[in-house]
């Protein structure tokens, strides 16, 4: 990366990190419902992962954190009034945060049960395959959902059949509460690849030019019609699981260790500070005015709740 | 020529191929659907014309019906195989939750036109391979099920299936892909529209699938009886078209619900509530289920023979209905 | 001791750790149950006693189920959590074919004596998240079904099930682990028994769960209109024990089932088909079914309170009930 | 193996292959029902495994073929009579030979859909291992069923917490019509295992030695608690998938190909041709016999059909 797209990885993870924060205060306040995932420790290698990426190169999400909506710019103010189930989001109370949806900008949502994204990527990537869009599907999932079904099936038919599409495994090191060494005999997740024939990498999700750069290659095979390619970004989660998870099945090291790698400080302590400074000051003035345009809408009316199962409606 | 006669079977692969050569967007894929021609040979030599846009996937039943609600996302109209109707429980979280619900929680981003067929009934598989599911689909809001029972529907029902843009299951019956019938060209069936399969006075019988064949063969031994039984085919079951079948029992006083498919909570059930809710004042008899009793498919032919509604099981429940009155 | 005041949550651990300190065959797993406690909370504290008889699985539901069936086979008495009863669909080759035939295909070679425990219900979280699956269970043979909604029955329906031999689903309510409640000890409740929770004469309510909780709420705003209802809870929906539902309703001559499940071949309409085969004469108005109208669970609470039957909507649909008489 | 050991694997290799001959004559015939899915080419890897497995460990085995119900001793009439839905076999009509259940063997089932069997294996395993009983499951799948996602999350939690399992995946290059290499992009399954940090290995299954050998470590492995092995034996489909099957998809070549290596030939050329003959006139005795045993026993009565859904029953 360029020093320019480091600081906007900066930007943006940076941003997804102040506004987390500020969810996390309203939650508590009681404001709006606490149901965001954060993602502290997690931005850094979610959002090097899309500046690699095109613009319009269709994404599955996972349910850690906003930096993937943040990173392809949807407005903040949408974002918060999906959390808050307020008119102006992207679902209308239907989805929340789990379920955040913007397809021309290529946010193509996220199943609620973990593993779905993997098929449905593939299906997607299909799609573009198919309709020769040059375009290269995303697929952001955990190390616990990597142990799901569907990762395989996923994997091996997109392997087979070629498809572009990567499989980008965020490993913090927990699925919810259970350790990644616990829930897998294997140290790399991405040692699977070879079982299907396809490229696994190990990247520290902390470096911003390693996912950048991992990304970037695997996004190039795919867009050459090489087939897709199982990255897996070793990354820390700061926080618990969810608001309300204390952790108590965690150590106080494994949290202490957590914050003393945070990636976003590793990229802070990269970058200019005075530059850093004056991006957070924006981000700030952008999570406010989020907060007060959320503020001025009304809840969804609850008559959405009949509405758009089916497509005529 | 305006119309044609064909097999069950024979008719779905018409009504594919014709939207296929109409409509690029449309594939088909499943488990040994290309070379193969699909274990019941319904897509047999369709590969040849369409070459890879007929293509086999790996035995990978979550990644079917999961890859299908992707390519749907994107604008194409993908028709899935499922090679037995329990294998949706095999696809279990993709169809009862990813199909049924990606559109809604996404707000309306997203149509679903897509299709998942599969084979239904039938005995010598035993339970994981005969079930006909089409009550668990139709208890899931966000899907449609439909249940061609002649060459006709199986060709229209296919065809808008494949031209509707919400997820449509579609459950074909394995004793019925070798039935003849006249199909008229270009003919699609309504979603959502019972059809009245023979007329009558003395009792409504709603079936589909082999149980309608069944029920029609009833009727004419019923008929030497002076019994007139009407039967109507609900064609689809989500939407169910229940104006129809109220309107039949408005006449007859009295209904029966064949189905082959485990009695409790079969779709019977539903309908036999729905009249109870809407029709109450016109039966003037008890709801009659002809079903499977409660349990498991068995394997053996004459074991399954056994359980499900004969043409000797429905003559003497009718009989038995009518002569209630 | 011969009673104690506990909470649902609280009632369902001490059950687990009962039968767990009286047989080593039993044991607990699924995710996040272990350190954890259970993403509900109800298994908080068996890791220190039971240690390693209580213990995380990775995120595999198809293995969490088929791992109970091939460990019931060998003589051990699981205890499966699925964190969400959605997640029936995940493992739902596990569950719908595997567990439900697994017994019956080898004639009897194996019993399954497992639990799987989930919860249902309640709002928050999404449609795949909240459903309550009951009815889909309903309709497979082989598989028991309850859902206990009281401490007492939390209790002692998980004791009943750790002791039956058939795999038992457990749905437990999102909404009733905190609900306080009188707990006798040593409690077993009978597998098939549905109990009367309220006595009355003017309409029979069939309700479970949060609905129960809700109907009893109804009844007591209607005792001041002078309106008595009579109030079933089913206790266990396999077996279904309808003797005590024909038994109210041929008393009050009015039926209603109140549910959390989508409407169409809910629960309801089991209860209303038979009603209308077993209890005809009785009825002299038609059923009504309180329910989710057929979309799926939003996410949004204020959007779930307004499709889930709520304790003003049971009042008004019985003062219609009743004064139809 | 000693030579009385490979002698032993002849007689019920060759056992299933002249029995199966004697079912798919019985079936043409219309005599009997045509479900049997034929294991010519794969009976010696089978036998060979079980040879190196204790009576007593527990199996859940494969749709393909009569061998692994042989390998155990169950009588040639019971199994048939299993296929013929009469009384005398071992599931009443229930389940028909996809279904065959010997508890007392070892004989363990089978599930309808592929898959099924590796996680009901695991947790079989999980209770052996529990117990105590010092046994060791092995489960017995097809190269297409490697795909299914519950071989992913049976490998894996089997091999995070060690239990007794063996998985014994026989790649006859076809999942019915599907060949190997379509549907994976990975030349060797067994490759897989290294994505779950256990033991994977590949055999000749034409090999008796070299099948033995692996199951007879993998089994001792599993035994001291070092938890399962991933083994894929390289065998043969001699026939169609199933009788009707008319292998329109598969080149002459290779069936021929097939026939020419077929693995009963490479362990009959090793042996003595004398003990070989007198064994299958043996065996021919054993299935003449059997078929005489069927035939005096009626089909399954109907009634069965409604017994033994729950257990009281
Ligand atoms: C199929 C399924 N099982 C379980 C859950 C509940 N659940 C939600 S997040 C989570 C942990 C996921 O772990 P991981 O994939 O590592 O992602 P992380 O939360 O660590 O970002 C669990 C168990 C679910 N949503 N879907
Ligand atoms: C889940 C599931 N999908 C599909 C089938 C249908 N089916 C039965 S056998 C078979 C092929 C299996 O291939 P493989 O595992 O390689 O075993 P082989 O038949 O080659 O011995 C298929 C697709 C099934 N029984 N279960
Ligand atoms: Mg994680
Ligand atoms: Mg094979």
């Amino acid at each position: 990366m360029h020093d320019g797209d480091r600081v906007g990885v900066y930007r943006r993870a940076s941003l997804a990190r102040r506004f987390e924060a500020r969810v996390e205060q309203l939650a508590k306040s009681g404001e709006i419902p606490a149901t965001l995932h954060m993602g502290a420790g997690q931005e850094v290698a979610q959002v090097a992962a899309l500046a690699a990426m095109r613009d319009d190169d269709p994404m599955l999400y996972g349910h850690r954190g906003s930096a993937y909506w943040i990173a392809r710019g949807m407005p903040l103010d949408s974002i918060l009034c999906d959390i808050a189930y307020r008119d102006g989001g992207s679902n209308r109370g239907k989805g929340g945060p789990m379920h955040v949806v913007d397809v021309g900008r290529g946010v193509l949502g996220e199943t609620g049960t973990l593993g779905g994204n993997l098929v449905i990527g593939t299906g997607v990537a299909y799609a573009e395959k198919y309709q020769r869009t040059g375009r290269v599907c995303i697929v952001f999932f955990g190390d616990g959902t990597a142990n799901r079904g569907q990762f395989h099936e996923a994997c091996n038919y997109a392997a087979v059949a070629k498809l572009p599409v990567i499989f980008f495994c965020e490993n913090n090191g927990f699925g919810l509460s259970m350790p990644s060494n616990a829930s897998s005999a294997v140290a790399d997740l991405a040692t699977r690849a070879a079982g299907y024939g396809m490229p696994g990498v190990v990247v520290d999700g902390a470096d911003a030019d390693a996912v950048h750069a991992a990304v970037a290659s695997a996004a190039a095979r795919a867009r050459a019609g090489e087939g897709p390619t199982l990255i897996e970004a070793k990354v820390v989660r700061i926080g618990a699981h969810f608001l309300g998870d204390r952790e108590a099945y965690r150590s106080t090291a494994d949290k202490d260790d957590a914050k003393a790698n945070d990636p976003l400080a590793t990229l802070w302590a990269s970058l200019d500070p005075e530059t850093c400074a004056a991006i957070d000051a924006e981000n700030d003035l952008l999570i406010t005015a989020a907060v007060e345009a959320m503020r001025t809408r009304p809840m969804v009316a609850a008559s959405t709740a009949l509405e758009r199962v089916y497509a005529d409606e | 020529m305006s119309e044609r006669t064909l097999k069950y079977a024979h008719a779905i692969r018409e009504a594919m191929s014709a939207e296929m050569r109409r409509d690029p967007a449309v594939v088909l894929f499943g488990e040994d659907v290309g070379a193969y021609g699909g274990v019941w040979g319904v897509s047999r030599g369709m590969h040849v014309e369409f070459g890879d846009r007929v293509f086999d996937t790996p035995i990978s039943e979550d990644l079917i019906v999961g890859m299908a609600v992707g390519m749907a996302m994107r604008g194409m109209r993908p028709i899935a195989e499922l090679q037995y109707a329990d294998f949706v429980f095999c696809a279990g979280a993709e169809v009862f939750l990813s199909a049924a619900t990606y559109r809604y929680v996404h707000d309306g981003a997203f149509t679903l036109p897509m299709v998942v067929r599969m084979a239904c009934g039938g005995g010598g598989f035993g339970p994981e391979h005969s079930q006909s599911t089409e009550a668990y689909l139709m208890h899931t809001p966000g899907l449609r099920v439909a249940v061609p029972s002649t060459p006709a529907d199986a060709y229209g029902l296919t065809i808008a299936a494949i031209r509707s843009d919400d997820p449509v299951f579609v459950l074909e019956h394995k004793l019925l892909y070798g039935m003849s019938g006249i199909v008229p060209d270009d003919h699609v069936t309504e979603l959502g529209r019972a059809v009245v399969r023979r007329a009558g006075t003395h009792c409504t019988i709603v079936a589909w699938h082999d149980m309608l064949r069944r029920a029609l063969a009833a009727a004419d031994l019923l008929d030497h009886d002076g019994i007139d039984v009407e039967i109507i085919d609900p064609v689809t079951l989500n939407p169910f078209d229940f104006e129809t079948v109220a309107t039949s029992v408005r006449k007859t006083g009295a209904c029966m619900v064949v189905e082959e498919a485990p009695r409790t909570l079969g779709v019977g059930a539903e309908i036999g509530a729905r009249l109870m809710e809407e029709a109450f004042g016109y039966l003037d008899r008890p709801l009659v289920r002809l079903a499977i009793p409660d349990v498991p498919v068995p394997t053996a032919e004459h074991l399954v023979d056994s359980l499900v509604p004969s043409v000797d099981d429905i003559v003497a429940a009718a009989r038995g209905l009518v002569g209630k009155r």
